[in-house]
């Protein structure tokens, strides 16, 4: 199998409305939804997936083309609106929006840490996340900020969180007739604050480990924390036992040094091509104090 | 496997193909349309020399299928110059003598003009960020990365 | 912008289907080399192509109670080889052994060059020369028509739309020869042709004569002034005067690029005094070596 | 002519599928298909440059309509050279008694000859002429041409009755 | 083994297989438009409608609106449209042999023949090109226009081109002795007007080609022409260097000289700078024969006087010659007619007066035989009428005024080679009346005999100072590279170089390969016109060769030297010959190096070559070969050496007549040459049997012009002999040694078609007593003649 040309034999559908593409997913055996194709193209290429008899290409359904703050109407998200990103919205298009850019900082950043441009101008966050590569980088941001997602089949809508989307690398809850619609982010409240690290080989290289965190900040207190690890379990790791312990607790150095080393304790990462365990639970600890300290900075706190 | 009927706006010329499902983007532009400018250096999206234009944007035409592109207006590197007039990037690499093998530079050239059309001032780490797609084993990078500074400035009127 | 259909007939019933359905749009091909060759000079556009040349009922020559019938879609090559042929209808095999060359005879069929009807066909003076009928074939029905009422004009027939040539049909006749004049021994589109079927009684006068020319006319012309003025006479001491008196009420030659209408006057009279000369199987040495037929000499071997 | 009707034929023993018009002659699809061993020097069946085997039946493809050779088989004399032993005897020959000058009438001259040697066949000088006399030639006179074929009748002959 | 001595010959001589025949007769061969690009642009060609007209307005707007069409091009568009017309000669020689070159005709000037270019036009298809001219609208203001040179060169004539004052092209003269004085003289003065029918090659492969765009501006052809030097001009047009211009070129399907001027070459590489795509154009028969040139039309009247026995005391000769829309080769063809005017006879007192002028029919140029074949038929038609008049048989005239050695031509100048008409005439006219002449044959027909003799040079004019260079690479497997820009027209002019090189170097004809025809690739051997490449590429092939084979030989002697002498048993003393000695004894046979006197001591072709390779020596070398240069002579007075040296030929015919039709057909021929010596002897027939069918064809081809248009401009209508018009050709060839080129060779291609037309016509009087002028006789034309006898 080589990268020149792809082997394997398929149709290919370009459904215009939605409810053609579920109709696609419900009657047919083996579709991939093909959105940018940076992933599903290379991984047909390399023949890392098995047998596909349909490419269903979305793009020709305009109503799935969208990045922008939205009313309840539209994603059923939480009260105060969310920002909302179509299947079919290319990482630039999403990382170019200025409420995006305004509230989502993080979000933005692990994006335009991914890949290159020419990559980012067709890959979609969507396809990114359904990959459910235990490094998507743009799915680390999202679990912080509390991205839901919206899957819809023939049989009805449902809502996901995003950190109990995946099931394991490569595996998801969406079912064979399913397909992610829409990704919600919460608009984060006043005086909270992100934070994303990536460390990779190199820049436009896979991310060796990465973090988000969200700092939801009350004074001196943190009122809600939320973080997220890649490429240091099967899955993007939300570390929610450690998250939700810190919730009203006085944010510090001392407090940071500790979630630090107990996040680093929780974590069983694994050796790859890309760098070997070790490394990644001795560079586990140092990401976490940065991240809180740098989430804890955007969200208007100080710290002695 | 299905074949569809597609038509492609290539540096101008229209096209009407028959191409299979499966059919890259990259091939047809190379063994049907014979504008052997784009090349092939990974196939897995990495190196950037397959970079063409679709509008004002730079894409992997290695990662697009034929039938995805049906109706797009694609600009190659052969489609840059305007006979002997080259476009402000390519007469730079020239001046800049950027260019050793050359098989990196269509693809360098294309981006660069993406860049160019989306930001006319663009600082050096904004160059080399947007250009971080684009392998070159030669150069080291340092005449590109000039090229495209002289090129921007040439089309500010500086 | 040229544009032709091409619609394949396998059989008679589609090739009449085919015929009906474009009526004067239809045009039927077997050999083609006169039809590709005015699609080539844009004298033919925008006609529906019938492709007949493998259909088996137009192919074939066969012989059955003194009858000769040969398909419309028959090779010339075949009617250049044919033992039978040599025998019983002499005129025609002569006419096949010159037309114009051996890989052009291979493709070239009966049938197209009667359709095609040029002045100068070479198969149309000696099949007149037999008396030879044409069997036209059209959707539901057939009719036979003597091959001397086919011919109205320059590239014009008694052809109804949607009517085909199935075939040709002749009597035997071993009293019959052609002989052709033209500017070089192949491939060469004849500047005056002479066919003759010739009976004599026990004195050598003619009892019974069929005359037909090429290229001296719109159309291959049966020469009727010319037989009427020869019943009677010594088919082998024509006087040449008198013949081109008679032949000047059946001609009309006109000039063109490969000779002058005073020429082909001229020559009448005397290929038609050499065609006559070998219907009778007569002198021999009459029969100049250059313009013998080919393979005369073989068919007599 | 590339036109948008489908012909499969068998070209040198290869099935083939191929795109032609309506009326493009036999000549025209071969050499829109790279059969370049197929000469064309005037188109309307004068030169005999562009003869090929029709069924095994030399012909002259220029007045051949392509649409009529669907399902059928056609032979160049790139077809027939290794493939076909009269063929490679009448080259041998060819070469040897310098009966080949410019060359662009070759591969027609050689089709004919066979054609001629697989029907006929007689070694008789004036026979031969004839039926050479659809192929033209400017260069050579036709003398060597003549020679060549009657070299091969005579071979023919004498293996045949000898 | 005996000795072998360098002299006998291995390969030349011998009826030696062409390297390139298996290709061709495999169908392997490519020729100009057997290429296909990617991509690939269709060119075609807008040709004048009018013989004679003033372009007053193109409009190509229309044209240039069709899908699919790339562009259109007319003279505006071109950067150059105007230059000389040049052949290759390496300095312009002026005298009006550079004529006006213009690649496509300019808005106000003037149509000059019918099927002139206009315009260029290169789309997606063959099709879409020829809408696109059609679409073309151009503003004609028909000019009544001239068509007769006579009517031509008359002072109130209509003046076909805009750029000059005048219709005559040039006038040029040769004179000998005192004229007047010689007529008083003569017992008989025969006078006759003679017309040379226009005369088309009809060589089986049309002019085409292609061009491709190269990386950095420059422009690659793929054209195959008897000329590759028209880069220059070509270059000079497109204003580019002459280094942008290349023609990768390929061998000709026949060119006969119809490929000698510029045919698809300018245009191809304007739409290709145009498009910057690949671009194919191949011309129909028809576009071929009406827009490329043919044999000069000529009005010829003569004045012979003779003596009571016969010998020719004085002949007068005034040409007038229809050169066409365009200059092209006229000035060179009128040269070579004016010359050989008075023809292969010893006559004291001559003049030969010859004027061209343009006229609005197809232009004329080249064609074998350069204007020497018009003249010959007619010098030797006067011979069969003095002989008639005299009562004494034409071989016997002709006997007595033939030029032998030591006799000067016209020009005063003596041929440098041999001189073997007596012999040719004696065994042509011995061969001919082997068996008697029948008076009829059993059918009939009138049977006539006839002779005629013909004297054509080889090589070009030596005031061009033409040169040939050839490259030679010995490979270190022991064959051999050969690079030579020999334009290849299917004579086996590339052929006769590898045996040559072979010949030289003791190897077999397969291990030379000639690699040919790049402007720049291989260097140029000059073009392949004139008869000349045997004759100068030959000599540069030994040019080429001398040195490597001096240094082989060195080697080889100093190897069988060292290791090949016997030791005395007695004293272990080896006595050694000096090199020198051994020098003078070598023989390259059979890839070995013999020592003659004892062929045991040899050593390997290839063992030779590494040894002279181990030690640096060079295994490569270019030579060349000049011809005798001159000075452009006083045209008014030419005198001394025009051409390098002469061919001769001769030509015995059989001919019957049929009274009753006026067809003739030529029963038998006998054709002789002198070629000197025969390198290829296959070659050399067929040159000489090619050249028999060529000009036998002129007697019956007509391109029926009519105002300047030709009407038989297909092979329907130009109909040239076919395998069943031309009867078996005996051939003689003589071998004096007496030429200039390699092994004693003269050319033989051009003189082969010379002295058979008027050997026909000559017969056909014989069996009819009808004198015909001119070489055109169709059967109508001898029936109406015979009608007139008759009344």
């Amino acid at each position: 199998m080589g990268s020149r040309i792809l082997l394997s034999d398929f149709a290919y559908l370009a459904p215009t409305t939605l409810a053609e593409a579920l109709q696609i997913l419900a009657e047919k055996q083996a579709v991939k939804i093909l959105a940018g194709g940076t992933d599903l193209l290379l991984r047909m290429k390399l023949g890392t997936i098995s047998h596909v008899d349909y490419v269903m290409d979305i793009k020709h359904i305009k109503e799935l083309n969208y990045a922008c703050l939205c009313d309840e109407k539209q994603c059923g998200s939480t009260a105060n609106g969310a920002f909302c990103i179509g299947p079919t919205a290319t990482l630039n298009q999403i990382a170019k929006n200025g409420d995006l850019s305004r509230l989502f900082p993080a979000q933005r950043e692990a994006i335009l840490a991914m890949a290159a441009t020419s990559v980012r101008n067709r890959g979609t966050m969507a396809g990114n996340i359904c990959n459910a590569s235990p490094v998507a980088d743009s799915a680390i941001p999202a679990i912080c900020y509390g991205a839901a997602l919206t899957l819809q089949s023939r049989r009805g809508k449902r809502i996901v969180a995003l950190e109990d989307f995946f099931r394991g690398p490569g595996e998801t809850e969406l079912e064979k007739d399913e397909m992610l619609v829409n990704i919600a982010l919460p608009v984060p409240p006043a005086d909270s604050g992100a934070a994303f690290i990536k460390k990779s080989r190199v820049k436009p290289d896979i991310a060796k480990i990465s973090l988000g965190v969200f700092i939801e900040r009350d004074g001196t207190l943190i009122k809600r924390c939320r973080i997220a690890m890649g490429s240091v379990a099967p899955l993007p790791l939300y570390v929610q036992k450690i998250s939700e312990g810190l919730a009203g607790l006085e944010m510090n150095e001392q407090l940071i040094a500790k979630t630090a080393q107990m996040v680093k304790a929780a974590l069983k990462p694994i050796s790859d091509l890309r760098t070997n365990q070790e490394y990644r639970r001795a560079i586990s600890s140092v990401l976490v104090e940065e991240g809180l300290r740098l989430a804890w900075r955007n969200a208007g706190g100080e710290l002695k | 496997m299905s074949k569809h009927l597609i038509h492609l706006t290539v540096n101008g010329k229209e096209h009407e193909l028959t191409v299979a499902s499966n059919e890259l983007l990259l091939n047809v532009l190379r063994d049907r349309l014979y504008l052997t400018g784009s090349k092939y250096g990974c196939g897995v999206g990495d190196c950037g020399a397959c970079s063409i234009l679709h509008g004002d944007e730079s894409v992997l035409s290695c990662l697009v299928l034929a039938v995805e592109a049906d109706g797009w207006d694609i600009t190659t590197v052969e489609g840059l110059a305007d006979g002997d007039q080259l476009n402000p990037v390519q007469q730079a690499f020239l001046d800049n003598s950027a260019v050793q093998c050359g098989f990196c530079v269509p693809g360098m050239v294309i981006t660069s003009t993406a860049l160019l059309r989306e930001n006319d001032d663009p600082s050096e780490a904004e160059i080399k960020d947007y250009l971080r797609g684009n392998y070159c084993r030669c150069t080291g990078y340092v005449a590109m990365i000039k090229s495209v500074m002289d090129a921007a400035a040439k089309m500010r009127g500086e | 912008m040229k544009d032709f259909a091409y619609h394949k007939a396998p059989d008679l019933k589609s090739v009449q289907q085919l015929l009906t359905e474009f009526a004067e749009h239809a045009l039927p091909v077997a050999g083609g080399s006169n039809v590709m060759v005015d699609i080539r000079n844009g004298r033919l556009n925008d006609r529906e192509l019938i492709g007949i040349s493998d259909i088996a009922e137009l192919q074939g020559l066969r012989f059955s109670r003194g009858k000769i019938i040969i398909g419309a879609a028959t090779k010339i090559s075949e009617i250049a080889v044919s033992q039978l042929l040599a025998a019983k209808a002499p005129a025609l095999w002569m006419a096949a052994q010159v037309f114009a060359d051996p890989i052009i005879r291979n493709s070239a069929t009966v049938g197209g060059n009667l359709a095609y009807a040029s002045p100068a066909a070479d198969l149309a003076p000696p099949l007149l020369a037999l008396n030879a009928d044409l069997l036209l074939l059209k959707k539901g029905g057939k009719r036979k028509l003597p091959l001397a009422d086919f011919f109205l004009g320059v590239n014009h027939t008694a052809l109804e739309p949607g009517e085909l040539i199935a075939s040709v049909e002749f009597a035997a006749n071993a009293r019959s020869a052609f002989y052709k004049l033209g500017l070089r021994n192949a491939m060469a589109i004849s500047i005056a042709t002479a066919a003759a079927a010739v009976k004599r009684v026990r004195d050598g006068s003619i009892s019974e004569i069929r005359l037909a020319m090429g290229s001296v006319a719109p159309r291959p012309v049966r020469c009727l002034h010319a037989e009427q003025f020869l019943l009677g006479k010594q088919a082998l001491h024509i006087d040449p005067e008198a013949l081109a008196q008679a032949l000047v009420w059946d001609i009309s030659p006109i000039d063109d690029i490969r000779a002058s209408a005073v020429y082909r006057r001229a020559m009448a009279p005397v290929l038609m005094q050499r065609a006559i000369a070998r219907a009778c199987g007569g002198c021999a040495d009459e029969v100049f070596a250059g313009k013998k037929s080919a393979d005369e000499g073989r068919a007599g071997a | 002519m590339s036109g948008t009707l489908q012909i499969s034929l068998k070209i040198n023993g290869e099935s083939r599928v191929l795109h032609t018009a309506a009326h493009s002659s036999l000549l025209n699809l071969l050499r829109d298909n790279g059969y370049f061993d197929v000469k064309c020097g005037c188109e309307q069946g004068d030169c005999g440059a562009c003869t090929v085997l029709l069924d095994g039946i030399a012909v002259k493809s220029c007045v051949i309509l392509a649409m009529n050779c669907d399902g059928h088989e056609v032979r160049t004399i790139k077809g027939l050279g290794g493939h076909d032993r009269l063929t490679s005897r009448l080259q041998k020959a060819f070469v040897e008694h310098g009966a080949i000058q410019c060359g662009f009438c070759t591969p027609g001259m050689i089709i004919a000859a066979g054609d001629y040697l697989r029907h006929d066949g007689r070694a008789d000088r004036e026979q031969i002429r004839r039926a050479m006399s659809g192929n033209l030639c400017r260069c050579t006179g036709y003398q060597k041409i003549i020679d060549a074929v009657y070299e091969v009748a005579a071979e023919l002959e004498s293996e045949v009755c000898g | 083994m005996t000795t072998l001595k360098s002299s006998n010959f291995r390969l030349v001589g011998e009826r030696v297989p062409r390297h390139d025949a298996w290709a061709k007769a495999k169908g392997e061969q490519l020729y100009s438009a057997d290429w296909a690009l990617p991509g690939m642009l269709h060119g075609k060609v807008l040709r004048s409608k009018y013989p004679a007209a003033i372009l007053r307005a193109i409009d190509t707007s229309r044209a240039k609106a069709l899908p699919g069409v790339r562009a259109v091009l007319t003279a505006a568009d071109v950067p150059h449209n105007r230059d000389v017309t040049k052949f290759g000669q390496m300095r312009d020689v002026g005298a009006g042999f550079e004529g006006l070159y213009k690649v496509l005709a300019e808005v106000g000037g003037k149509i000059r023949f019918k099927g002139e270019a206009i315009a260029l036009v290169a789309a997606d298809s063959e099709e879409l090109a020829e809408r696109a001219c059609a679409l073309i609208e151009v503003d004609y203001e028909p000019q009544e226009g001239v068509f007769d040179p006579r009517e031509a060169i008359l002072d109130n004539a209509y003046l076909v081109s805009s750029e000059d004052a005048s219709n005559v092209i040039m006038r040029t003269r040769v004179e000998q002795g005192d004229l007047e004085q010689a007529w008083e003289k003569c017992h008989l003065i025969v006078e006759n007007d003679y017309y040379t029918s226009p005369h088309e090659h009809a060589y089986l492969e049309t002019e085409s080609g292609s061009g491709w765009p190269d990386e950095n501006g420059g422009i690659t052809l793929r054209v195959g022409t008897q000329v590759l030097e028209h880069y220059r001009t070509i270059a000079k047009v497109l204003g580019l260097p002459h280094t942008k211009l290349r023609n990768m070129s390929v061998p000709m399907g026949g060119g006969f000289g119809g490929k000698e001027d510029i045919t698809v070459e300018t245009y191809l590489a304007l739409l290709v700078k145009a498009t910057g795509k690949p671009v194919k154009m191949v011309w129909s028969r028809e576009e071929s024969i009406e827009a490329h040139s043919k044999r000069h039309p000529m009005y010829l009247h003569y004045k012979t006087g003779v003596d009571r026995d016969g010998f020719i005391l004085a002949q007068e000769v005034s040409i007038v010659m229809d050169g066409g829309g365009h200059t092209y080769l006229t000035p060179w063809v009128q040269m070579y007619a004016t010359i050989n005017g008075s023809g292969c006879y010893n006559i004291a007192n001559l003049r030969c007066e010859s004027v061209s002028a343009f006229t609005n029919n197809t232009f004329s140029s080249a064609n074998r035989g350069f204007g020497v074949p018009q003249v010959n038929f007619c010098y030797e038609r006067q011979m069969d009428c003095i002989a008639r008049r005299l009562g004494i048989s034409p071989y016997e005239l002709r006997r007595k005024n033939l030029l032998r050695n030591g006799d000067p031509l016209a020009t005063g100048f003596v041929p440098l080679g041999h001189v073997a008409l007596d012999q040719l005439l004696q065994q042509t006219w011995d061969k001919l009346n082997q068996t008697p002449k029948p008076e009829r044959l059993p059918d009939g027909r009138k049977v006539g005999r006839g002779i005629a003799c013909g004297m054509m040079g080889y090589g070009r004019l030596c005031f061009l100072h033409d040169i040939s260079r050839i490259g030679i690479r010995i490979e270190l497997d022991g064959s051999v590279t050969l690079r030579a820009g020999v334009p290849d027209l299917g004579g086996g002019q590339s052929s006769v170089l590898a045996q040559i090189v072979a010949e030289e170097l003791g190897l077999g004809i397969e291990d030379v390969r000639p690699l040919i025809m790049d402007t720049h690739m291989t260097p140029l051997c000059g073009t392949t016109t004139a008869t000349r490449q045997l004759y100068m590429s030959g000599n540069a092939c030994l040019a080429a060769v001398q040195p490597l084979k001096e240094r082989l030989a060195r080697k080889a002697a100093a190897i069988i030297r060292d290791n090949q002498w016997p030791q005395n048993p007695a004293t272990g003393y080896i006595w050694r010959p000096d090199i020198e000695h051994i020098l003078g004894h070598l023989v390259f046979a059979d890839k070995k190096i013999y020592y003659g006197p004892d062929p045991g001591k040899n050593v390997d072709f290839v063992a030779v070559v590494a040894h002279v390779s181990n030690e640096g020596g060079e295994l490569f070398s270019e030579g060349q070969f000049n011809a005798p240069f001159t000075e452009v002579p006083d045209l008014n007075n030419i005198k001394g050496q025009i051409l390098p040296d002469m061919t001769y030929t001769c030509h015995g015919v059989e001919v019957a007549v049929d009274e009753a039709t006026g067809d003739y057909q030529v029963l038998r021929i006998v054709a002789a040459i002198d070629c000197g010596k025969a390198v290829n002897r296959n070659s050399v027939e067929g040159q000489l049997e090619g050249g028999t069918a060529y000009n036998l064809g002129w007697l019956r081809e007509d391109l029926a012009w009519e105002q300047g248009i030709t009407r038989a401009n297909s092979f329907a209508t130009y109909l040239i002999p076919t395998a069943a018009d031309v009867p078996d050709i005996e051939t003689i060839i003589v071998e004096s040694r007496g030429g200039l080129g390699p092994y004693g060779a003269k050319g033989v291609g051009e003189p082969s078609d010379n002295s058979i037309a008027p050997a026909i016509v000559n017969a056909i009087a014989d069996a009819t007593g009808l004198e015909f002028n001119t070489p055109l006789i169709k059967p109508e034309t001898l029936y109406l003649a015979l009608q007139n006898e008759r009344n």
